[in-house]
Protein backbone atom coordinates (compact mmCIF):
# COMPACT_ATOMS: atom_id res chain seq x y z
CA UNK A 1 0.00 0.00 0.00
CA UNK A 2 2.75 2.45 0.95
CA UNK A 3 4.52 1.49 -2.26
CA UNK A 4 1.47 2.44 -4.31
CA UNK A 5 1.22 5.78 -2.50
CA UNK A 6 4.92 6.48 -3.07
CA UNK A 7 4.63 5.67 -6.77
CA UNK A 8 1.55 7.88 -7.06
CA UNK A 9 3.32 10.80 -5.38
CA UNK A 10 6.36 10.33 -7.62
CA UNK A 11 4.24 10.24 -10.77
CA UNK A 12 2.32 13.35 -9.67
CA UNK A 13 5.57 15.21 -8.97
CA UNK A 14 6.91 14.22 -12.36
CA UNK A 15 3.66 15.34 -13.98
CA UNK A 16 3.91 18.70 -12.25
CA UNK A 17 7.52 19.09 -13.35
CA UNK A 18 6.68 18.36 -16.98
CA UNK A 19 3.73 20.76 -16.81
CA UNK A 20 6.04 23.42 -15.31
CA UNK A 21 8.53 23.02 -18.14
CA UNK A 22 5.76 23.22 -20.69
CA UNK A 23 4.29 26.40 -19.23
CA UNK A 24 7.60 28.12 -18.43
CA UNK A 25 9.05 27.72 -21.93
CA UNK A 26 6.12 27.68 -24.31
CA UNK A 27 8.05 27.98 -27.53
CA UNK A 28 11.58 26.81 -28.13
CA UNK A 29 14.11 28.87 -30.03
CA UNK A 30 14.06 28.35 -33.77
CA UNK A 31 17.40 26.79 -34.47
CA UNK A 32 19.26 27.44 -37.68
CA UNK A 33 19.41 23.77 -38.63
CA UNK A 34 15.67 23.16 -38.52
CA UNK A 35 14.97 26.42 -40.35
CA UNK A 36 17.42 25.38 -43.06
CA UNK A 37 15.81 21.95 -43.41
CA UNK A 38 12.31 23.38 -43.60
CA UNK A 39 13.14 25.94 -46.25
CA UNK A 40 15.52 23.96 -48.44
CA UNK A 41 14.56 20.29 -48.32
CA UNK A 42 12.72 20.27 -51.67
CA UNK A 43 15.72 21.56 -53.64
CA UNK A 44 18.23 19.48 -51.72
CA UNK A 45 16.61 16.06 -51.85
CA UNK A 46 13.71 16.11 -54.28
CA UNK A 47 11.23 14.84 -51.70
CA UNK A 48 7.95 16.57 -50.95
CA UNK A 49 7.57 14.88 -47.57
CA UNK A 50 9.97 16.50 -45.13
CA UNK A 51 10.17 13.40 -42.94
CA UNK A 52 11.36 11.27 -45.88
CA UNK A 53 13.90 13.95 -46.77
CA UNK A 54 15.30 13.89 -43.26
CA UNK A 55 15.46 10.15 -42.66
CA UNK A 56 16.74 9.27 -46.12
CA UNK A 57 19.15 12.10 -46.75
CA UNK A 58 20.06 14.44 -43.91
CA UNK A 59 20.00 11.80 -41.15
CA UNK A 60 20.97 8.69 -43.11
CA UNK A 61 23.19 7.33 -40.33
CA UNK A 62 20.10 7.15 -38.12
CA UNK A 63 18.25 4.97 -40.61
CA UNK A 64 21.24 2.68 -41.21
CA UNK A 65 21.73 1.98 -37.53
CA UNK A 66 18.00 1.54 -37.02
CA UNK A 67 18.04 -1.18 -39.68
CA UNK A 68 21.06 -2.69 -37.93
CA UNK A 69 19.15 -2.78 -34.64
CA UNK A 70 16.25 -4.62 -36.30
CA UNK A 71 18.65 -7.13 -37.84
CA UNK A 72 20.50 -7.73 -34.56
CA UNK A 73 17.28 -8.18 -32.58
CA UNK A 74 15.95 -10.73 -35.08
CA UNK A 75 19.25 -12.65 -35.05
CA UNK A 76 19.11 -12.71 -31.23
CA UNK A 77 15.51 -13.95 -31.35
CA UNK A 78 16.42 -16.75 -33.76
CA UNK A 79 19.30 -17.67 -31.49
CA UNK A 80 17.11 -18.04 -28.41
CA UNK A 81 14.23 -19.89 -30.09
CA UNK A 82 15.62 -23.27 -30.96
CA UNK A 83 12.15 -24.65 -31.77
CA UNK A 84 11.97 -23.74 -35.41
CA UNK A 85 14.95 -25.83 -36.44
CA UNK A 86 17.09 -22.92 -37.56
CA UNK A 87 19.69 -21.57 -35.33
CA UNK B 1 -16.17 24.91 -41.85
CA UNK B 2 -18.51 25.34 -38.94
CA UNK B 3 -20.53 22.30 -39.94
CA UNK B 4 -17.40 20.12 -39.91
CA UNK B 5 -16.48 21.29 -36.40
CA UNK B 6 -19.97 20.44 -35.12
CA UNK B 7 -19.77 17.02 -36.77
CA UNK B 8 -16.39 16.36 -35.15
CA UNK B 9 -17.76 17.29 -31.70
CA UNK B 10 -20.78 15.01 -32.16
CA UNK B 11 -18.49 12.16 -33.17
CA UNK B 12 -16.41 12.91 -30.09
CA UNK B 13 -19.43 12.47 -27.83
CA UNK B 14 -20.37 9.22 -29.57
CA UNK B 15 -16.77 8.11 -29.05
CA UNK B 16 -17.08 8.88 -25.35
CA UNK B 17 -20.28 6.78 -25.25
CA UNK B 18 -18.49 3.81 -26.82
CA UNK B 19 -15.61 4.26 -24.38
CA UNK B 20 -18.06 4.09 -21.46
CA UNK B 21 -19.12 0.64 -22.67
CA UNK B 22 -15.45 -0.33 -22.78
CA UNK B 23 -14.81 0.93 -19.24
CA UNK B 24 -17.85 -0.56 -17.47
CA UNK B 25 -18.54 -3.56 -19.67
CA UNK B 26 -19.02 -6.55 -17.40
CA UNK B 27 -17.70 -9.22 -19.77
CA UNK B 28 -14.83 -9.40 -22.20
CA UNK B 29 -17.19 -9.50 -25.18
CA UNK B 30 -18.57 -6.06 -24.36
CA UNK B 31 -15.05 -4.74 -24.41
CA UNK B 32 -14.20 -6.35 -27.75
CA UNK B 33 -17.40 -4.84 -29.16
CA UNK B 34 -16.30 -1.52 -27.69
CA UNK B 35 -12.94 -1.88 -29.47
CA UNK B 36 -14.77 -2.33 -32.74
CA UNK B 37 -17.02 0.67 -32.06
CA UNK B 38 -14.07 2.89 -31.15
CA UNK B 39 -12.30 1.88 -34.37
CA UNK B 40 -15.34 2.82 -36.47
CA UNK B 41 -15.78 6.16 -34.69
CA UNK B 42 -12.10 6.99 -35.08
CA UNK B 43 -12.26 6.29 -38.83
CA UNK B 44 -15.12 8.77 -39.09
CA UNK B 45 -13.26 11.28 -36.93
CA UNK B 46 -10.14 11.03 -39.10
CA UNK B 47 -12.12 11.58 -42.31
CA UNK B 48 -13.87 14.66 -40.89
CA UNK B 49 -10.60 15.97 -39.48
CA UNK B 50 -8.82 15.53 -42.83
CA UNK B 51 -11.44 17.67 -44.54
CA UNK B 52 -11.39 20.17 -41.70
CA UNK B 53 -7.68 20.92 -42.04
CA UNK B 54 -7.87 20.40 -45.83
CA UNK B 55 -5.11 17.81 -46.03
CA UNK B 56 -6.39 14.80 -47.92
CA UNK B 57 -3.26 12.70 -47.39
CA UNK B 58 -4.47 12.11 -43.85
CA UNK B 59 -7.03 9.71 -45.36
CA UNK B 60 -4.26 7.10 -45.60
CA UNK B 61 -4.44 6.65 -41.85
CA UNK B 62 -8.20 6.04 -42.10
CA UNK B 63 -7.55 3.24 -44.61
CA UNK B 64 -5.02 1.67 -42.24
CA UNK B 65 -7.58 1.73 -39.42
CA UNK B 66 -10.36 0.19 -41.45
CA UNK B 67 -8.09 -2.56 -42.81
CA UNK B 68 -6.45 -3.55 -39.56
CA UNK B 69 -9.18 -3.04 -36.96
CA UNK B 70 -10.86 -6.08 -38.47
CA UNK B 71 -7.75 -8.22 -37.96
CA UNK B 72 -7.25 -7.11 -34.35
CA UNK B 73 -10.83 -7.81 -33.27
CA UNK B 74 -10.86 -11.17 -35.05
CA UNK B 75 -7.62 -12.17 -33.30
CA UNK B 76 -8.91 -11.25 -29.85
CA UNK B 77 -12.30 -12.90 -30.44
CA UNK B 78 -10.72 -16.13 -31.66
CA UNK B 79 -8.39 -16.15 -28.68
CA UNK B 80 -11.23 -15.82 -26.18
CA UNK B 81 -13.58 -18.19 -27.99
CA UNK B 82 -10.95 -20.91 -28.40
CA UNK B 83 -9.93 -20.73 -24.72
CA UNK B 84 -6.34 -19.80 -25.44
CA UNK B 85 -5.87 -21.02 -29.02
CA UNK B 86 -4.92 -18.07 -31.22
CA UNK C 1 -13.33 19.18 -27.12
CA UNK C 2 -12.51 15.95 -28.94
CA UNK C 3 -8.90 16.35 -27.89
CA UNK C 4 -9.93 16.69 -24.23
CA UNK C 5 -12.12 13.57 -24.33
CA UNK C 6 -9.35 11.57 -25.95
CA UNK C 7 -6.64 12.77 -23.57
CA UNK C 8 -8.69 11.86 -20.48
CA UNK C 9 -9.66 8.48 -21.91
CA UNK C 10 -5.99 7.84 -22.72
CA UNK C 11 -5.03 8.13 -19.05
CA UNK C 12 -8.00 5.98 -17.98
CA UNK C 13 -7.16 3.29 -20.54
CA UNK C 14 -3.53 3.17 -19.47
CA UNK C 15 -4.52 2.80 -15.80
CA UNK C 16 -7.05 0.08 -16.63
CA UNK C 17 -4.56 -1.82 -18.78
CA UNK C 18 -2.09 -1.84 -15.91
CA UNK C 19 -4.53 -2.61 -13.09
CA UNK C 20 -6.86 -5.19 -14.66
CA UNK C 21 -6.38 -8.67 -13.25
CA UNK C 22 -7.67 -10.56 -16.29
CA UNK C 23 -4.92 -10.21 -18.84
CA UNK C 24 -7.11 -10.79 -21.90
CA UNK C 25 -9.01 -7.63 -20.97
CA UNK C 26 -5.71 -5.80 -20.63
CA UNK C 27 -4.89 -6.68 -24.25
CA UNK C 28 -8.20 -5.14 -25.36
CA UNK C 29 -7.48 -2.02 -23.33
CA UNK C 30 -4.03 -1.76 -24.85
CA UNK C 31 -5.47 -2.06 -28.36
CA UNK C 32 -7.87 0.82 -27.75
CA UNK C 33 -5.05 2.78 -26.07
CA UNK C 34 -2.85 2.53 -29.14
CA UNK C 35 -5.72 3.49 -31.46
CA UNK C 36 -6.58 6.60 -29.44
CA UNK C 37 -2.87 7.43 -29.16
CA UNK C 38 -2.53 7.15 -32.92
CA UNK C 39 -5.42 9.57 -33.47
CA UNK C 40 -3.74 12.05 -31.16
CA UNK C 41 -0.51 11.78 -33.17
CA UNK C 42 -2.60 12.59 -36.22
CA UNK C 43 -4.20 15.51 -34.42
CA UNK C 44 -0.77 16.93 -33.59
CA UNK C 45 0.23 16.82 -37.29
CA UNK C 46 2.43 13.73 -37.32
CA UNK C 47 0.76 11.33 -39.78
CA UNK C 48 3.89 9.20 -40.27
CA UNK C 49 4.02 8.25 -36.62
CA UNK C 50 0.25 7.75 -36.63
CA UNK C 51 0.43 5.14 -39.39
CA UNK C 52 3.25 3.26 -37.67
CA UNK C 53 1.43 3.32 -34.33
CA UNK C 54 -1.85 2.12 -35.88
CA UNK C 55 -0.24 -0.79 -37.74
CA UNK C 56 1.98 -1.99 -34.92
CA UNK C 57 -0.38 -1.29 -32.04
CA UNK C 58 -3.46 -2.91 -33.52
CA UNK C 59 -1.97 -5.74 -35.54
CA UNK C 60 1.42 -7.01 -34.49
CA UNK C 61 1.45 -6.23 -30.76
CA UNK C 62 -1.95 -7.92 -30.33
CA UNK C 63 -0.64 -11.15 -31.81
CA UNK C 64 2.55 -11.05 -29.74
CA UNK C 65 0.70 -10.46 -26.45
CA UNK C 66 -1.97 -13.07 -27.17
CA UNK C 67 0.69 -15.63 -28.05
CA UNK C 68 2.45 -14.88 -24.79
CA UNK C 69 -0.88 -15.26 -22.98
CA UNK C 70 -1.34 -18.79 -24.31
CA UNK C 71 0.80 -19.93 -21.41
CA UNK C 72 -1.84 -18.50 -19.09
CA UNK C 73 -4.38 -21.32 -19.05
CA UNK C 74 -8.11 -21.11 -18.32
CA UNK C 75 -9.28 -23.27 -15.42
CA UNK C 76 -12.96 -24.24 -15.61
CA UNK C 77 -14.82 -24.68 -12.34
CA UNK C 78 -18.44 -25.82 -12.10
CA UNK C 79 -20.45 -25.08 -8.96
CA UNK C 80 -23.49 -27.32 -8.83
CA UNK C 81 -26.30 -27.68 -6.31
CA UNK C 82 -29.90 -28.87 -6.32
CA UNK C 83 -30.91 -25.56 -4.80
CA UNK C 84 -30.22 -23.86 -8.13
CA UNK C 85 -33.50 -24.51 -9.86
CA UNK C 86 -32.88 -22.13 -12.71
CA UNK C 87 -30.04 -20.28 -14.36
CA UNK C 88 -28.39 -18.45 -11.50
CA UNK C 89 -25.44 -16.26 -10.83
CA UNK C 90 -23.11 -15.81 -7.93
CA UNK C 91 -25.58 -13.86 -5.78
CA UNK C 92 -26.81 -17.21 -4.45
CA UNK C 93 -23.73 -17.83 -2.38
CA UNK C 94 -23.04 -14.24 -1.44
CA UNK C 95 -22.13 -13.52 2.15
CA UNK C 96 -21.94 -17.09 3.33
CA UNK C 97 -19.06 -19.31 4.24
CA UNK C 98 -19.39 -20.92 0.81
CA UNK C 99 -18.52 -17.67 -0.87
CA UNK C 100 -15.27 -17.49 1.08
CA UNK C 101 -14.59 -21.01 -0.10
CA UNK C 102 -15.12 -20.12 -3.77
CA UNK C 103 -13.05 -16.95 -3.44
CA UNK C 104 -10.23 -18.95 -1.88
CA UNK C 105 -10.19 -21.32 -4.85
CA UNK C 106 -10.15 -18.40 -7.27
CA UNK C 107 -7.26 -16.79 -5.43
CA UNK C 108 -5.43 -20.10 -5.45
CA UNK C 109 -5.82 -20.25 -9.24
CA UNK C 110 -4.58 -16.69 -9.65
CA UNK C 111 -1.45 -17.57 -7.69
CA UNK C 112 -0.82 -20.56 -9.99
CA UNK C 113 -1.17 -18.36 -13.14
CA UNK C 114 -4.44 -20.08 -14.00
CA UNK C 115 -7.51 -18.12 -14.86
CA UNK C 116 -10.60 -19.42 -13.03
CA UNK C 117 -13.86 -19.44 -14.93
CA UNK C 118 -16.78 -20.19 -12.64
CA UNK C 119 -20.04 -21.69 -13.90
CA UNK C 120 -23.13 -22.09 -11.70
CA UNK C 121 -25.42 -24.89 -12.79
CA UNK C 122 -28.11 -27.23 -11.42
CA UNK C 123 -26.91 -30.18 -13.53
CA UNK C 124 -25.96 -33.43 -11.80
CA UNK C 125 -22.29 -34.30 -11.44
CA UNK C 126 -22.32 -37.25 -13.83
CA UNK C 127 -23.39 -35.14 -16.79
CA UNK C 128 -20.76 -32.51 -15.98
CA UNK C 129 -18.06 -35.17 -15.81
CA UNK C 130 -19.15 -36.58 -19.17
CA UNK C 131 -18.83 -33.24 -20.94
CA UNK C 132 -15.18 -33.28 -19.99
CA UNK C 133 -14.73 -29.52 -20.10
CA UNK C 134 -14.53 -28.89 -16.37
CA UNK C 135 -11.32 -29.30 -14.43
CA UNK C 136 -12.98 -28.99 -11.04
CA UNK C 137 -16.58 -29.62 -9.98
CA UNK C 138 -17.93 -28.45 -6.61
CA UNK C 139 -21.13 -30.10 -5.39
CA UNK C 140 -23.10 -28.50 -2.56
CA UNK C 141 -25.76 -30.41 -0.63
CA UNK C 142 -26.97 -28.29 2.25
CA UNK C 143 -23.87 -27.63 4.28
CA UNK C 144 -21.88 -30.50 2.83
CA UNK C 145 -19.45 -29.85 0.01
CA UNK C 146 -17.90 -32.45 -2.24
CA UNK C 147 -15.09 -31.53 -4.60
CA UNK C 148 -14.59 -33.64 -7.70
CA UNK C 149 -11.28 -33.37 -9.46
CA UNK C 150 -9.58 -35.20 -12.26
CA UNK C 151 -7.16 -37.89 -11.23
CA UNK C 152 -4.44 -36.63 -13.54
CA UNK C 153 -4.77 -32.99 -12.58
CA UNK C 154 -1.90 -32.04 -10.36
CA UNK C 155 -3.51 -28.75 -9.28
CA UNK C 156 -6.15 -30.71 -7.36
CA UNK C 157 -3.41 -32.40 -5.36
CA UNK C 158 -2.20 -29.04 -4.11
CA UNK C 159 -5.75 -27.81 -3.52
CA UNK C 160 -6.65 -30.83 -1.38
CA UNK C 161 -4.37 -30.00 1.54
CA UNK C 162 -5.37 -26.35 1.63
CA UNK C 163 -9.12 -26.93 1.61
CA UNK C 164 -9.20 -29.70 4.21
CA UNK C 165 -7.08 -27.67 6.61
CA UNK C 166 -8.94 -24.39 6.32
CA UNK C 167 -12.60 -25.35 5.87
CA UNK C 168 -13.24 -28.07 8.40
CA UNK C 169 -16.70 -26.72 9.20
CA UNK C 170 -17.90 -27.19 5.63
CA UNK C 171 -17.49 -30.98 5.80
CA UNK C 172 -15.38 -31.19 2.67
CA UNK C 173 -14.84 -34.47 0.89
CA UNK C 174 -12.62 -34.79 -2.15
CA UNK C 175 -13.22 -37.38 -4.81
CA UNK C 176 -11.22 -38.01 -7.95
CA UNK C 177 -12.66 -39.17 -11.26
CA UNK C 178 -10.97 -40.31 -14.43
CA UNK C 179 -9.24 -43.48 -15.48
CA UNK C 180 -7.51 -45.60 -12.91
CA UNK C 181 -3.81 -45.36 -13.38
CA UNK C 182 -2.12 -48.69 -13.67
CA UNK C 183 0.67 -49.09 -11.20
CA UNK C 184 3.82 -49.73 -13.09
CA UNK C 185 6.02 -52.21 -11.39
CA UNK C 186 9.51 -50.95 -11.16
CA UNK C 187 12.01 -53.69 -11.72
CA UNK C 188 15.28 -52.89 -10.13
CA UNK D 1 1.59 -29.86 -44.83
CA UNK D 2 -1.98 -31.11 -44.89
CA UNK D 3 -4.84 -28.74 -44.23
CA UNK D 4 -6.83 -29.39 -41.08
CA UNK D 5 -10.45 -28.50 -41.82
CA UNK D 6 -11.83 -29.82 -38.53
CA UNK D 7 -10.03 -27.21 -36.46
CA UNK D 8 -11.12 -23.73 -35.50
CA UNK D 9 -11.41 -22.40 -39.03
CA UNK D 10 -14.32 -20.13 -39.71
CA UNK D 11 -15.76 -19.58 -43.16
CA UNK D 12 -16.70 -15.93 -42.62
CA UNK D 13 -13.18 -15.03 -41.52
CA UNK D 14 -11.63 -16.95 -44.42
CA UNK D 15 -13.75 -15.23 -47.07
CA UNK D 16 -13.38 -11.77 -45.53
CA UNK D 17 -9.61 -12.18 -45.30
CA UNK D 18 -9.57 -13.31 -48.93
CA UNK D 19 -11.40 -10.13 -49.88
CA UNK D 20 -9.02 -7.99 -47.80
CA UNK D 21 -5.83 -9.63 -49.13
CA UNK D 22 -5.39 -7.69 -52.43
CA UNK D 23 -6.38 -4.44 -50.75
CA UNK D 24 -3.67 -4.84 -48.13
CA UNK D 25 -1.07 -5.60 -50.82
CA UNK D 26 -2.07 -2.62 -52.97
CA UNK D 27 -2.17 -0.29 -49.99
CA UNK D 28 1.24 -1.39 -48.71
CA UNK D 29 2.80 -0.91 -52.16
CA UNK D 30 1.16 2.52 -52.38
CA UNK D 31 2.52 3.52 -48.97
CA UNK D 32 6.03 2.38 -49.89
CA UNK D 33 6.18 3.86 -53.40
CA UNK D 34 4.57 7.16 -52.44
CA UNK D 35 6.57 7.55 -49.25
CA UNK D 36 8.53 10.57 -50.47
CA UNK D 37 5.41 12.57 -51.31
CA UNK D 38 2.80 11.59 -48.73
CA UNK D 39 3.13 10.36 -45.15
CA UNK D 40 4.38 6.84 -44.91
CA UNK D 41 7.55 5.29 -46.17
CA UNK D 42 9.58 2.15 -45.81
CA UNK D 43 8.89 1.22 -42.23
CA UNK D 44 5.13 1.79 -42.32
CA UNK D 45 4.65 -0.01 -45.63
CA UNK D 46 6.79 -2.92 -44.45
CA UNK D 47 4.72 -3.25 -41.29
CA UNK D 48 1.54 -3.35 -43.37
CA UNK D 49 3.08 -6.06 -45.56
CA UNK D 50 3.85 -8.03 -42.40
CA UNK D 51 0.20 -7.86 -41.34
CA UNK D 52 -0.54 -9.62 -44.64
CA UNK D 53 1.16 -12.70 -43.21
CA UNK D 54 -0.71 -12.08 -39.97
CA UNK D 55 -3.99 -12.31 -41.90
CA UNK D 56 -2.83 -15.57 -43.45
CA UNK D 57 -1.98 -16.82 -39.96
CA UNK D 58 -5.56 -16.11 -38.86
CA UNK D 59 -7.03 -18.18 -41.68
CA UNK D 60 -4.63 -21.13 -41.50
CA UNK D 61 -3.17 -21.24 -37.98
CA UNK D 62 -2.01 -24.85 -38.28
CA UNK D 63 -0.06 -24.44 -41.52
CA UNK D 64 3.62 -23.81 -41.49
CA UNK D 65 5.26 -21.33 -43.83
CA UNK D 66 8.85 -21.73 -44.82
CA UNK D 67 10.41 -18.42 -43.82
CA UNK D 68 14.03 -19.60 -43.77
CA UNK D 69 14.83 -17.92 -47.06
CA UNK D 70 13.79 -14.55 -45.67
CA UNK D 71 16.58 -14.66 -43.04
CA UNK D 72 19.32 -14.52 -45.68
CA UNK D 73 17.34 -12.10 -47.80
CA UNK D 74 17.07 -9.71 -44.88
CA UNK D 75 20.84 -9.74 -44.33
CA UNK D 76 21.45 -9.07 -48.03
CA UNK D 77 18.98 -6.18 -47.97
CA UNK D 78 20.86 -4.72 -45.03
CA UNK D 79 24.03 -4.80 -47.12
CA UNK D 80 22.18 -2.88 -49.83
CA UNK D 81 20.99 -0.35 -47.25
CA UNK D 82 24.59 0.08 -46.15
CA UNK D 83 26.07 0.35 -49.66
CA UNK D 84 23.69 2.54 -51.66
CA UNK D 85 23.62 5.55 -49.29
CA UNK D 86 27.34 5.10 -48.78
CA UNK D 87 27.86 5.79 -52.46
CA UNK D 88 25.08 8.28 -53.01
CA UNK D 89 24.88 10.37 -49.82
CA UNK D 90 28.09 9.93 -47.85
CA UNK D 91 30.44 9.97 -50.86
CA UNK D 92 28.64 13.02 -52.26
CA UNK D 93 27.35 11.62 -55.53
CA UNK D 94 24.07 13.48 -55.04
CA UNK D 95 25.72 16.81 -55.69
CA UNK D 96 26.79 15.76 -59.19
CA UNK D 97 23.64 13.93 -60.33
CA UNK D 98 20.64 15.99 -59.27
CA UNK D 99 18.30 13.94 -61.47
CA UNK D 100 18.94 10.80 -59.43
CA UNK D 101 17.72 12.26 -56.13
CA UNK D 102 14.09 11.23 -56.47
CA UNK D 103 14.80 7.70 -57.85
CA UNK D 104 17.21 7.25 -54.94
CA UNK D 105 14.44 8.02 -52.43
CA UNK D 106 12.04 5.59 -54.11
CA UNK D 107 14.68 2.84 -54.25
CA UNK D 108 15.64 3.26 -50.60
CA UNK D 109 12.00 3.21 -49.53
CA UNK D 110 11.47 -0.07 -51.42
CA UNK D 111 14.57 -1.67 -49.88
CA UNK D 112 13.74 -0.57 -46.33
CA UNK D 113 10.13 -1.69 -46.79
CA UNK D 114 11.17 -5.17 -47.91
CA UNK D 115 13.66 -5.50 -45.07
CA UNK D 116 11.13 -4.48 -42.42
CA UNK D 117 8.49 -6.75 -43.97
CA UNK D 118 10.81 -9.77 -43.85
CA UNK D 119 11.96 -8.98 -40.33
CA UNK D 120 8.48 -8.55 -38.88
CA UNK D 121 7.29 -11.67 -40.74
CA UNK D 122 10.01 -13.65 -39.02
CA UNK D 123 8.93 -12.20 -35.67
CA UNK D 124 5.26 -13.00 -36.30
CA UNK D 125 5.88 -16.56 -37.40
CA UNK D 126 8.44 -17.38 -34.73
CA UNK D 127 6.18 -16.06 -32.01
CA UNK D 128 2.75 -16.94 -33.32
CA UNK D 129 3.48 -20.31 -34.85
CA UNK D 130 6.46 -21.98 -33.23
CA UNK D 131 6.43 -20.46 -29.78
CA UNK D 132 2.69 -20.48 -29.26
CA UNK D 133 1.72 -24.11 -29.67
Amino acid sequence: MTRTVLVTVLVLLLFGFVLFIYTAHPEGHESDVSAYYIHNFIEDTGARNAVAAIYLNYRMYDTVFEALILLVSIIAMLHFFKVGGHG
Amino acid sequence: MNFLVITLVVIGFLLAGSLVRVFVGPTVWDRVLGLNLVTAKLVMAIVVFAFLVDRTFLLDVAIVYSLLGFIASVLISRFIEGKGQV
Amino acid sequence: MVELILLISLVLLALLAIRSEILRVAVVFFGIFSLVCSFLYLYYQAPDVAIAEAVIGSGLITLLYLTALKRYKVYNIAYTSDAFTQVTDRTIVEGTRHEHFVREIEEFCFNRELEPQLVFTPDPVDELVETGQFDLIIRQEGERITVYGNRENFVVDELEMLLILRYEDLNIKIERFGEEQEQEEIVV
Amino acid sequence: MKIDISGTRSEIVSIMTGVLYPFIIVFAVYIILNGHNTPGGGFQGGAILATLFLARFIVLPENDLDVHWSHNLEKMLFAVILLVPGVFVFAGLQYHFAALREPYLIFMNIVIGLKVAFGLTIVVFRFGFYEGR
